[in-house]
């Protein structure tokens, strides 16, 4: 073990772990399957997990990611900034300005939804593991052909009827492709637009406002907007650009710009 | 399991077990069994001509028999019993289209005229395709519609629900739910222009949904 | 055993006749039938539940067994025997993971929601993966959620049961214990920013699904 004389031994088993899964990250089933796994590399039982070590290993992992240019998908990319935001609540002293839940409360959270995940993965594999019809046990193989009597009866399924009626309701829905485009922004889009005036927000503004003119009311265009306009600053939080937050589920998100000075990494 | 009297290299199962043995293949098999066949599926060393005896015996008297089908064998109802099977000669056959579509604007529509129904088919629909929903008591005749004219509407019936299991006619999904739950292609009808939405690969979010 | 409303004028068959019956019946059908099935087809008067019963303990150890699918009864050879049939084994797909994980979320938490199906897992349910375990006939529509939007629900069928061999969803193995530590809870995250939450108004896009 050549590797650095200043990480423990976890720490380095974590970091080699977040290299592995580098090699593989298209085999994974997103952001909480590449937790569970690096949750595995403590080696102690899931209720006993830190979170917060969790959290590092996850940061490592997207870093690692990106300095070999592997292309993460958006939400690895959200759990990013979620980590980066928990792990700040668990080390920082309780902030009596930002309400919402505490560090130890998302945290808890977050074991329980990998804890639950292990749990549904183990009980899916002693499923599929049990004695199977057609594999371990039989039905009767030979229908009785006893009665000549023949009576005819119709059926169909429920797949059929709801495609049946999809098919009468979607006759006359389909239009040119230009008409739906022109009702969606792309995330490219509204990075540019973002990045133009970013410079120009140091306080905190409701993501909101940041959508531009003509895409505030109609629902469809508001909503393409919205989630063009939300990847797109997280892009730039990853960037080190702007700095973002929510105070509770219902609360608005909040964007500022960050002084130049300050860029790094959020991780 | 070791069978302590004989240290052969291919002890053959106790009888009781070669005849569950054959028990399991004479019910499982698509078609009768040969002893030939019995033979090269039982371990090695089994009797197979003396298990199916002595199942051929087990199950005299009772509502299935062992029976000799020329030289194969497998079981068969009682014939005293036959008259029990006459639900499993039924013959099932799926619907037409016309009849399934208009089941379909039934049970998302109800209660509906026919007009109504030709209305959101864009065809007509035939007496014959209506008649046959009646007989296979998934529809039946609703209230009248208080519109000129008074038309008949039709409803779906307790047998409609019970045949698709659904618990009301509330649950069947609408169209977006459809979709997002992958059950609806968003490829036009053959025929159709080219138009739609491109295809998507599999797992691929629904960004912006109509 | 006379049915006491209608003295001897339908006259039931003697148990053991029921059993006979039920025997034939149950054989003979490839699919498990139902009590009520079995009635309707039994000799008015006859009490299906204690002739399968009977039949039930008498097949017991037997190469065939009588097992419980839900509400209903059908014969299937004995697990320990399965390496005879290999002629007959059916060749499944193979499901992905992500079918086999949805597949028993469904079974655990039923009824549940595709949302909820979401977040446990924490990727969206990927296009095809529900339409796979519809056709397979292992799960079906159940009540809608009485949650805003009304989402619809999705519950395992009796096939399911069927084809992993439990007498109903009660016996899915580890259930106890999952309850028991409260992983079957539908606990709500903590509230602030939840991003990697699917959106749970019905018909609403995902904003980052993968």
């Amino acid at each position: 073990m050549g590797h650095g004389w200043d990480e423990t031994p976890d720490a380095q088993a974590g970091r080699l772990a977040a290299e592995a899964l580098i090699v593989d990250v298209d085999g994974f089933e997103g952001p909480l399957d590449v937790l569970l796994t690096l949750a595995r590399t403590q080696k102690v039982d899931l209720r006993q997990i830190s979170i917060l070590a969790l959290a590092e290993q996850y940061l490592s992992f997207v870093a690692e990611a990106r300095a070999v240019r592997i292309e993460l998908a958006a939400d690895y990319l959200v759990m990013a900034a979620w980590l980066a935001y928990l792990k700040s609540r668990l080390l920082l002293p309780p902030d009596p300005t930002v309400g919402g839940p505490s560090g130890e409360e998302l945290a808890a959270h977050l074991a329980f939804q990998l804890e639950r995940l292990a749990a549904m993965r183990d009980v899916a594999a002693r499923l599929m593991a049990r004695d199977r019809l057609g594999r371990d046990f039989f039905a009767r193989g030979i229908g009785e052909d006893v009665a000549q009597v023949r009576r005819v009866t119709w059926t169909a399924t429920l797949l059929d009827l709801m495609r049946a009626y999809a098919r009468i309701r979607t006759r006359d829905e389909f239009r040119p492709l230009v008409l739906d485009r022109d009702r969606v922004m792309t995330m490219e889009q509204a990075l540019e637009r973002m990045r133009g005036l970013i410079g120009h927000t140091g306080t905190w503004t409701e993501l909101a406002a940041w959508l531009p003119e003509g895409w505030q009311s109609d629902p469809v265009r508001r909503r393409s907007a919205t989630a063009a306009t939300f990847a797109a600053s997280l892009q730039l939080v990853k960037e080190g650009r702007i700095e973002i937050r929510q105070a509770g589920a219902d609360a608005p998100v909040l964007i500022r710009g960050r002084p130049p000075a300050a860029g790094g990494d959020p991780g | 399991m070791t069978d302590p009297r004989e240290p052969g290299l291919f002890e053959a199962p106790p009888e009781s077990e070669q005849e569950r043995m054959a028990e399991a293949i004479l019910f499982a098999a698509s078609e009768p069994v040969t002893l030939a066949e019995l033979s090269a599926r039982m371990p090695m060393g089994s009797d197979p001509a003396s298990a199916v005896e002595r199942l051929r015996r087990r199950y005299d008297g009772r509502g299935v028999h062992v029976v000799r089908v020329g030289d194969a064998w497998a079981f068969r109802t009682a014939p005293d019993l036959g008259f029990l099977m006459q639900r499993e000669a039924v013959e099932t056959r799926r619907l037409s289209r016309a009849a399934i579509e208009t089941l379909a604007i039934i049970a998302y529509h109800q209660p509906v005229t026919r007009a109504e129904i030709e209305e959101i088919r864009g065809v007509s629909v035939s007496r014959g395709t209506i008649d046959q929903l009646i007989e296979l008591d998934w529809i039946r005749l609703g209230r009248r519609k208080m519109t000129p004219g008074r038309p008949v509407t039709f409803v779906v019936t307790e047998a409609f629900l019970d045949h698709f299991g659904l618990e009301s006619a509330r649950d069947l999904p609408g169209l977006k739910e459809l979709r997002a739950a992958g059950l609806l292609d968003n490829r036009p009808p053959p025929g159709a222009l080219s138009l739609g939405e491109p295809e998507r690969d599999d797992g691929q979010p629904e960004l912006f949904g109509k």
